[in-house]
């Protein structure tokens, strides 16, 4: 019953199902439906993810002969990517309100790049993989592209598009060829088939697939689309960006590596490597000169996903589940961060440069307090979260005597810093101007959890390195 | 006995703290109104009567007259043979080094305890009368009570740890004092030039420390004392090679004397000291602090008697001093720094005598000397005070009809100082001469002559004070001279006690300190070495170097006699016949503007120069801000690679991927 | 002993503290009257605390005290404890802090923030000297980094921006080395806890030690800081507001020589042998250097600043001298440092309340009118040159004498310092308080209130006690300095017989 | 001459090239941008399809057929959001889309 044809993927069924009604009610209601699918999408994912957690068996078990898998790293990354999703979708409700661009397909769009993102993780194929992939990218395009009447939006779904697809020829290409030189698109298939040794072309080819799936992480050298998409899209997609699509891109990336190319580890750990203190140092770096604060939290993100990196180059049981720690921890702190950034708001507009956040701390005490703590933890200073999420994965990275590796990815860490700090300094140090408008009640709520997590981490750190460990435990 | 001593050390320091605490701070501050400013801002800071309660100086006073007395008790019993070590408590203990608080009582204390203490007792009770015209009188008393306390604990320290508590305690009260009338400037800056040169001695006084107790594991005196003998000779690690042990503590101890006693190359400070009251300078500056080093070399002789080295640098530095000190005292204009120098003079003769190893003589000097320059200093001030504070000697003279009473203390002070027949300073001085003959050495004979020559100066510039200030024309002024009196009986009755000294003291104490029974008389607290004779061949130095000193006395008084009051012109004629020569002494040969040119000015030099261009330029330029500045270039490069357009992105995908596939085709195949 | 967990009310009192006036609301005069209040009652009653755990100390006792353990899943614990070496600093901290408060009564811009953040600060700082888990530690180490970043650029001077990353990310760049270094002592020896650590002498092979001692050297000579890294100092220094300056001086600048006493000495005993010339040479440079540069200063923090590195660097040479009395005299110049310097910066504070200037020439014969104030300071100054009678000598004077006994030269020109300590110290106070008071500004400036006075009185009290008793302060430690010692030799001599057995 | 798999490959990866410079090097026109990605897939296509022929296994057609499905999906999202970039910025001049950067 367990390898049963649909099983496994019934929480993918169901939410497909569910888009679909989704999309007709709101096709059938037009526009004033915004809060209804709102809260239907919410319901939606709520109900996938009680799927995910309860209703996809146990342990390791596959479906539609073995195209699609679910096991512990699936149902942790999945409940993770509908959370980041759900997030995303209460972030936008009055900021749709406010920007006049409540439509009913930004939910939908939402679930239904959830559901690829859960495509993806489960996938166990390059054929799953690629399907999941392009049904969250298809999704994401249009997202970025949502404010229709804004240049900056289309320039961001434009750029993304261009370079997305781009990146999915690349991916398709290096599946050409694995498929060719390793016979087979299973991902168990190839790492049977590559046992013995390993032909060039599926060296190419898996670089060519790293490439492609590099640059849903944005990972340095695939990076370049990120800060304009982040700063072009309307702040509550950038959100969403920002967390759930990394983290399925990085359950993917795992699960290629470890369950499809285990034999070319040497191969893919350089190339980790050097995504990894690339994505380091430019997101330590470029962050700096930003004035944008989305465009900064681009810069942010690649840094911080050259950590996660570092914990799957380590590998082994530490190094992953730091990777996820790490990404549990970062998908808080950004929720957080851009539920900040989205209640922001003077005269009607929203704030997007640093300098607006000038004197916050005088008239919005609490509001600053959390972005200031949120700011340190992303710069990782202990006691905060973010100190946590990099202490594991160094510590990964120093068993696996990836010494140089946690050298560059400490000093980036001070690097980045800098900008961290400056955040905070425009906030509390510099002279005050208006208050912010008050914000809506979700928004206070996600910022007020993210900033007692954040506080509170080091306190009861158990369920999330559960967590994590759970999502591990089939790997090793 | 115990608490006697106790008594005599540790009363000052009460004394001390209810005069400056209650009387003073205290007082002032409940008084909530902060003393009006027109009070103590007068340039002089002592024409304003002190407003306060009369109380706390005589208190301190009181129990400095108190403890004089106890130590002429203390000094006698001592004297009888007694020695005695009182604990007080356990200090500082640190491994192996232990030092406790403790007071060890032999001669030498006893002898130190009654310069001390009557000294000070006689310069409390003359301040009294001195300063009452002083706002801040409490402070003075508190601060002269604190001295009093600290140079006890130094002479009846019984550990190198304590000694180096007094000597830096009095080196404290010696900076407060002279800087008294802060308000002045030249009285800042002597105060932190004596401060801070001192400081340059207790380099050499704390590597001592450090030194002993690397070598003897102990710095309590009786241990060290006792193991000093099984070193000598021997050498240990210091500075690069190997020394010789006692040699290297002697040597470096000796650089503290130095320092604390106004040595030749570190007695700078002195003269300028003298910007403190008169008081201080009879004082501190006089009879007691200054001695300090002596006594250090003293307290020390099992360690010089073992290094002949180290004692043959203390002679020439002590014979060069006496020499130089007088030369430049011939030629000075200001009636407190002609003192001064001569007591810089007086502490080298001091210590030809422990060089050559007449440590009962050189003590000897130093308790007579003490006596002899108190009063000399306190007779100056009285002329000072009476001159509304004038002190240049060729704007006095005359002063005889107006100043009887000081005129003879002076006088008392001077037949004294210039050793003439049954005075103080005629058996102390005379002795330490025949000591430097006698000691039949190559320094010992150099010291000789330095020393005889210095007789002469002295006798020269101790006359020619007297002439300048109380004989020949008077150079005052109407106004000033009308106003001229003699101290009021205050001041005057302590002198009597220092005149007594300076008469008596000699005739008094020689046979003990020097005399036959001397061995008995110093008993543990002077070590000889075995091959120690200097007191015999004292006996045994023929008449012409016995009478030497004595005839430089009559030469000098009939040239001071010559130049100032039968022929006035010739000085001057000299001094520009000889004027480099004069220039020279007349500006302690340079050796301020030497210090300033070597030490002070690149010191300040060195300090900018770090500041701004060690931490400015090379640390911050290459550290923080240069690594700051380099970050902001690659943030500004790496922003430009974000050029915007889309082919750009795309071409930095491909180069990516194609620069992996190479590296990996390269590394693997 | 007694069965509650003392170290842990004392570390997180102040944080207690904090959140009462978290909660506390309002702008007005009353809310800002309780938030002051209820800071000094925190701190004071985190200094009682602290008292209580001093008596029941046994200083005697081997090894750590009032131990409390929770575990953190496995890679570290809650690991509680003092020994000697920690306890002075608990309670210079908790001691100091009640003082802080007063100083900064008067502070009137964000009072709550300004509250909440010394006794956060309070928190973490006593939390690097109980901790015993070198990820606890470094939590603690690292975390006050926050609180010192806002205090700094917030209630700062005009360039404290500047002054403030600076010290942030120089210290932050600092100390990541000792991170790598915890972890990979992680994997060498299996656990992060300092007594297991403690307790296994040459857990870490002599190649690894260097390279760690390296790592770690690189945070605490921040910290410390030692010359060539000391830059961020004197910036920080005179940005900061009093009673900032105050607790970096007297207890932030210590992180690092009780980092180098409880991890670099024990724990890398042959690293520690191998670089104590090294450290010798930056420590006596820091001395001549820092205290030339002293001389030249304009701005009374400025020169304290440069004055704190040249003392340091008194308590580097003691450290690695690695015998008693060096030991001994770090550890008490550390604790008196904290005293004595503290209540500079707090006196500098009295005077920079009514002028809000600390250049130098802007004063001068502020003794006319503020007789109480200059005597203090007299005092203090003079504890800072290491007159004898004062705390600052005993402690120089120690690390002097375990210098010499290591190295005659270090301790030749270290001793020099005392000449130029001297010079730059009564400079300064010459500048400020002699000669004749003709400014304007100054000629109604007011002696000290029974406020400011109350805050210096302890201080000085102690100085002078601890001068001439400091067996009140060397008792705490000197048994815990014994048994550092004694690891420290057994760590070399372990060494040494395994590298006999490889020669035989 | 035999048609190996060598050839089929040979001419999907030049058609890639060509793809991929026709992404990098064009500087006029979106629409050309649509048309190289078009291109890339087709190498892509010929890959699988080669590789499945020389496979004798059916997937890679199978693969095919799904990636074409996918790109006509493509296509029209791309186009749609081009045509909404247009409304805005009555341009299509690839030069011209870079508001955004830095």
């Amino acid at each position: 019953m367990h390898n049963d044809l649909f099983f496994a993927a019934r929480p993918e069924i169901a939410l497909g199902l569910m888009a679909l009604a989704l999309l007709m009610i709101g096709v059938f209601r037009k526009d004033k439906s915004a809060d209804l699918i709102n809260s239907l999408s919410l319901l939606a994912l709520g109900v996938a993810a009680f799927m995910v957690i309860f209703m996809s068996g146990e342990g390791k078990v596959s479906a539609f002969n073995g195209a699609f898998v679910t096991d512990g790293l699936a149902r942790v990354m999945k409940a993770l990517a509908l959370f980041a999703s759900a997030l995303a979708i209460i972030m936008s409700v009055h900021f749709m309100k406010w920007e006049k661009m409540e439509r009913f397909e930004y939910p939908v769009l939402i679930v239904l790049a959830t559901l690829g993102m859960m495509t993806m993780i489960s996938a166990a194929g390059l054929i799953a993989l690629y399907l999941g992939l392009e049904l969250q990218a298809l999704a994401l395009y249009v997202l970025a592209a949502m404010n229709r009447d804004s240049t900056r939006s289309a320039e961001a779904g434009l750029k993304y598009f261009v370079l997305g697809a781009l990146s999915s020829g690349l991916l398709l290409y290096g599946a050409s060829l694995v498929y060719g030189f390793a016979g087979t698109v299973s991902f168990a298939g190839i790492a049977t088939a590559i046992k013995g040794g390993m032909h060039v072309g599926v060296t190419i080819g898996l670089v060519f697939i790293l490439a492609g799936l590099a640059f849903k992480i944005s990972s340095v050298p695939f990076h370049m689309w990120t800060p304009d998409v982040y700063e072009g899209a309307p702040t509550p997609v950038t959100a969403f960006f920002a967390a759930a699509p990394k983290i399925a891109a990085m359950a993917v990336i795992i699960r290629v590596l470890y369950e499809a190319f285990p034999a070319a580890s040497d191969q893919w750990r350089q190339v980790l490597i050097f995504m990894s203190i690339a994505s380091m140092a430019l997101g330590a770096f470029a962050g700096i000169a930003q004035q944008n604060i989305k465009r900064l939290m681009a810069y942010s993100s690649i840094g911080h996903m050259g950590y996660v990196l570092i914990g799957l180059a380590a590998g082994g049981q530490m190094g992953l589940r730091g990777a996820i720690i790490y990404l549990v921890i970062y998908l808080v702190m950004t929720a957080g961060v851009f539920a900040c950034i989205i209640a922001m708001r003077r005269d009607g507009r929203a704030i997007e440069t640093i300098e607006d956040f000038s004197g916050l701390a005088r008239h919005n005490k609490g509001l600053a307090f959390a972005l200031a703590m949120l700011m340190f933890s992303l710069a990782g200073i202990p006691p905060l979260a973010g100190f946590f999420a990099k202490y594991f994965v160094l510590l990964a990275a120093i068993k696996a005597g990836m010494l140089t590796l946690a050298i560059i990815g400490v000093l980036a860490s001070v690097v980045s810093a800098v900008y961290y700090l400056r955040i905070v300094k425009v906030m509390y140090f510099d002279e005050p101007r208006d208050a912010v408008s008050p914000m809506p009640m979700e928004l206070k709520l996600i910022i007020a959890l993210a900033t007692i997590f954040v506080l509170g981490f080091a306190a009861w750190p158990g369920p999330v390195v559960t967590l994590a460990q759970s999502a591990i435990v089939a790997f090793l | 006995m115990n608490t006697v001593f106790l008594t005599i050390v540790f009363l000052p320091l009460l004394g001390a703290l209810i005069a400056g605490l209650a009387g003073t701070a205290v007082f002032r501050y409940a008084g909530s109104a902060p003393p009006a400013v027109e009070h103590a801002d007068d340039g002089e800071g002592h024409h304003h009567a002190h407003d306060g309660p009369r109380w706390p100086m005589l208190l301190t006073t009181g129990l400095l007259i108190v403890i004089a007395v106890l130590s002429w008790y203390a000094f006698f019993d001592v004297a009888a043979g007694h020695t005695y070590r009182v604990v007080v408590a356990e200090w500082l203990r640190s491994g192996r080094l232990v030092a406790p608080w403790a007071l060890r009582i032999d001669m030498l204390s006893a002898v130190m305890l009654v310069v001390v203490t009557t000294v000070s007792a006689v310069v409390h009770v003359y301040s009294l009368g001195y300063m009452s015209h002083d706002p801040h009188q409490p402070r003075f008393f508190a601060y002269l009570s604190f001295f009093t306390f600290a140079m006890l604990m130094l002479v009846t320290s019984d550990n190198l740890l304590q000694m180096f508590f007094g000597w830096e305690g009095v080196g404290l009260a010696s900076y407060l004092l002279i800087g008294f009338w802060y308000t002045r400037p030249a009285a800042n800056a002597a105060a932190i030039k004596a401060f801070v040169v001192n400081r340059v001695g207790d380099f050499g006084f704390a590597l001592g420390i450090f030194a002993t107790f690397a070598v003897f594991g102990s710095i309590e005196f009786t241990a060290i004392f006792e193991a000093a003998p099984a070193m000598a000779g021997k050498t240990f690690p210091f500075l690069g090679g190997e020394h010789d042990i006692l040699t290297t503590i002697c040597l470096l101890l000796f650089m503290g004397a130095m320092g604390k006693s106004a040595q030749f190359l570190l007695h700078t400070w002195l003269p300028d000291a003298m910007e403190g009251p008169t008081p201080v300078s009879a004082l501190i500056h006089a009879a007691t602090m200054v001695t300090a080093g002596v006594f250090l070399v003293a307290r020390f002789s099992p360690f010089y008697e073992l290094a002949p080295a180290a004692q043959n640098v203390v002679i020439l530095i002590g014979a060069i001093t006496a020499f130089f000190a007088a030369t430049v005292g011939l030629v000075q204009r200001d009636i407190k720094r002609v003192i001064a120098y001569s007591t810089c003079s007086q502490l080298g003769y001091m210590f030809v005598a422990m060089g050559v190893g007449a440590y009962g003589v050189g003590m000897f000097h130093l308790f007579t000397h003490a006596f002899f320059k108190a009063l000399l200093f306190l007779g100056a001030g009285s002329v000072i005070h009476a001159m509304s504070d004038e002190q240049d000697m060729f704007r006095m003279g005359g002063l005889f009809p107006y100043l009887k009473k000081t005129w003879f203390f002076m006088l008392v002070g001077t037949l004294a100082l210039t050793g003439f027949p049954f005075t103080a300073g005629y058996f102390s001085k005379d002795a330490i001469i025949e000591a430097a003959f006698a000691a039949h050495s190559q320094p010992g004979m150099f010291a000789f002559w330095m020393l005889v020559i210095a007789a002469l100066f002295t006798s020269f510039y101790s006359w020619r004070l007297m002439f300048l200030t109380f004989h020949g024309k008077s150079r005052v002024s109407r106004e000033t001279l009308a106003r001229v009196h003699d101290s009021p009986p205050v001041m005057i009755l302590p002198l009597y006690v220092l005149a007594a000294g300076a008469l008596f003291a000699g005739v008094l104490f020689a046979g003990k300190f020097i005399g036959a029974s001397e061995a008995v008389f110093w008993g543990k607290a002077i070590y000889r070495g075995p091959h120690n004779e200097i007191l015999h061949l004292m006996h045994e130095t023929p008449a012409w170097a016995k009478y030497a000193a004595t005839v430089m006395m009559a030469a000098g008084f009939a040239t001071a006699w010559l130049f100032y009051i039968a022929s006035p012109a010739i000085p001057e004629k000299l001094a520009e016949i000889f004027r480099p020569l004069y220039l020279f002494l007349y500006n302690k040969w340079y050796f301020d503007e030497l210090y300033e040119r070597i030490f002070v000015r690149p010191a300040f030099w060195l300090g900018r120069l770090l500041w701004k261009g060690g931490d400015g330029k090379v640390i911050d330029g290459f550290g923080p801000n240069g690594v700051a500045a380099r970050v902001l270039d690659v943030t500004a490069w790496a922003s430009r690679l974000q050029t915007g357009y889309l082919n750009h992105y795309a071409f930095a995908m491909l180069l990516g991927l194609a620069a992996l596939v190479t590296y990996l085709m390269m590394m693997g195949g | 002993m007694s069965g509650w967990p003392i170290l842990s009310a004392v570390t997180l009192l102040p944080l207690i503290g904090a959140l009462f006036i978290l909660v506390i609301r309002g702008e007005d005069e009353i809310a800002l009257r309780n938030m002051r209040w209820t800071a000094l009652f925190t701190t004071a009653f985190t200094f009682i605390l602290s008292l209580i755990l001093w008596s029941n100390f046994d200083p005697a006792a081997p090894g750590f005290q009032f131990q409390e353990r929770y575990g953190w899943f496995g890679l570290m614990s809650y690991h509680l404890g003092v020994d000697g070496l920690g306890l002075p600093f608990v309670l210079l901290t908790a001691f100091l802090m009640p003082g802080v408060i007063l100083a900064s009564w008067h502070v009137d811009k964000r009072v709550k923030e300004y509250m909440i953040a010394f006794l956060v600060l309070e928190t973490l700082m006593i939390g690097v000297f109980v901790s015993l888990d070198l990820v606890l530690f470094y939590l603690f180490f690292e975390g006050g980094l926050i609180p010192m970043f806002l205090i700094i650029g917030i209630w700062g001077g005009p360039n404290r921006i500047y002054a403030t990353f600076k010290f942030f990310l120089y210290t932050l760049a600092g100390s990541v080395f000792m991170l790598l270094a915890i972890m990979a002592i992680y994997w060498q020896t299996g656990t992060t806890d300092i007594a297991q650590l403690l307790a296994k002498p040459s857990a870490i092979p002599a190649g690894m030690q260097t390279w760690l001692w390296l790592a770690f050297f690189a945070s605490f000579a921040v910290k410390m800081p030692m010359w060539p890294v000391h830059t961020w100092l004197p910036d920080a220094h005179v940005e900061a507001p009093t009673a900032g300056s105050v607790v970096l001086a007297a207890i932030l600048l210590k992180m690092g020589g009780y980092g180098f006493l409880r991890f670099s000495l024990p724990m890398f005993p042959l690293a520690s042998e191998m670089f104590a010339p090294f450290v010798f040479v930056l420590s006596v440079v820091a001395i001549v250097y820092t205290s030339l540069v002293a001389l030249a200063q304009e701005d009374i923090k400025k020169l304290i600043a440069y004055s704190s590195v040249a003392h340091m660097g008194f308590v580097t040479m003691g450290i690695f001298a690695m015998n008693k009395q060096g030991l001994d005299g770090a550890m008490f110049q550390m604790i008196s440092h904290g005293l004595v310097s503290g209540a500079l910066f707090l006196g500098v504070g009295v005077i920079y309340d009514r002028l809000h200037t600390r250049q130098i020439a802007a004063y001068g014969g502020l003794v006319h009118r503020m007789p109480m104030y200059a005597f203090i300071f007299m005092l203090f100054t003079m504890a800072n040159v290491g007159l004898p009678g004062t705390s600052g000598f005993i402690g120089e004077f120690l690390s002097l004498t375990g210098a010499f006994l290591s190295n005659t030269w270090v301790a030749f020109f270290a001793t020099t310092g005392v000449i130029l300590s001297a010079a730059y110290a009564l400079w300064l106070y010459r500048r400020v308080f002699f000669g004749p008071l003709e400014k304007e500004t100054l000629k109604s400036i007011t002696d000290m209130t029974w406020r400011e006075a109350s805050i210096l009185l302890p201080l000085a009290i102690l100085t002078i006690l601890f001068g001439i008793q400091p067996a009140l302060v060397t008792d705490i430690f000197n048994h815990s300095v014994n048994a550092l010692l004694g690891q420290v030799q057994a760590g070399l001599d372990m060494a040494a017989s395994v590298q006999q057995a490889v020669a035989q | 001459m035999i048609i190996g798999v060598e050839h089929y490959l040979t001419v999907a990866a030049i058609l890639f090239a060509i793809g991929v410079f026709g992404i990098i090097v064009n500087r006029k026109n979106v629409i050309v941008i649509l048309m190289s990605v078009e291109l890339m897939l087709l190498a892509v296509n010929l890959n699988l399809v080669a590789f499945s022929g020389h496979l004798g296994d059916l997937v890679g057609q199978i693969f095919t057929m799904l990636i074409l499905t996918v790109a006509a999906a493509e296509a029209a999202i791309g186009l749609a959001i081009l045509v909404a970039y247009y409304r805005n910025r009555r341009s299509i001049s690839v030069d011209d889309i870079n508001s955004l950067k830095g």
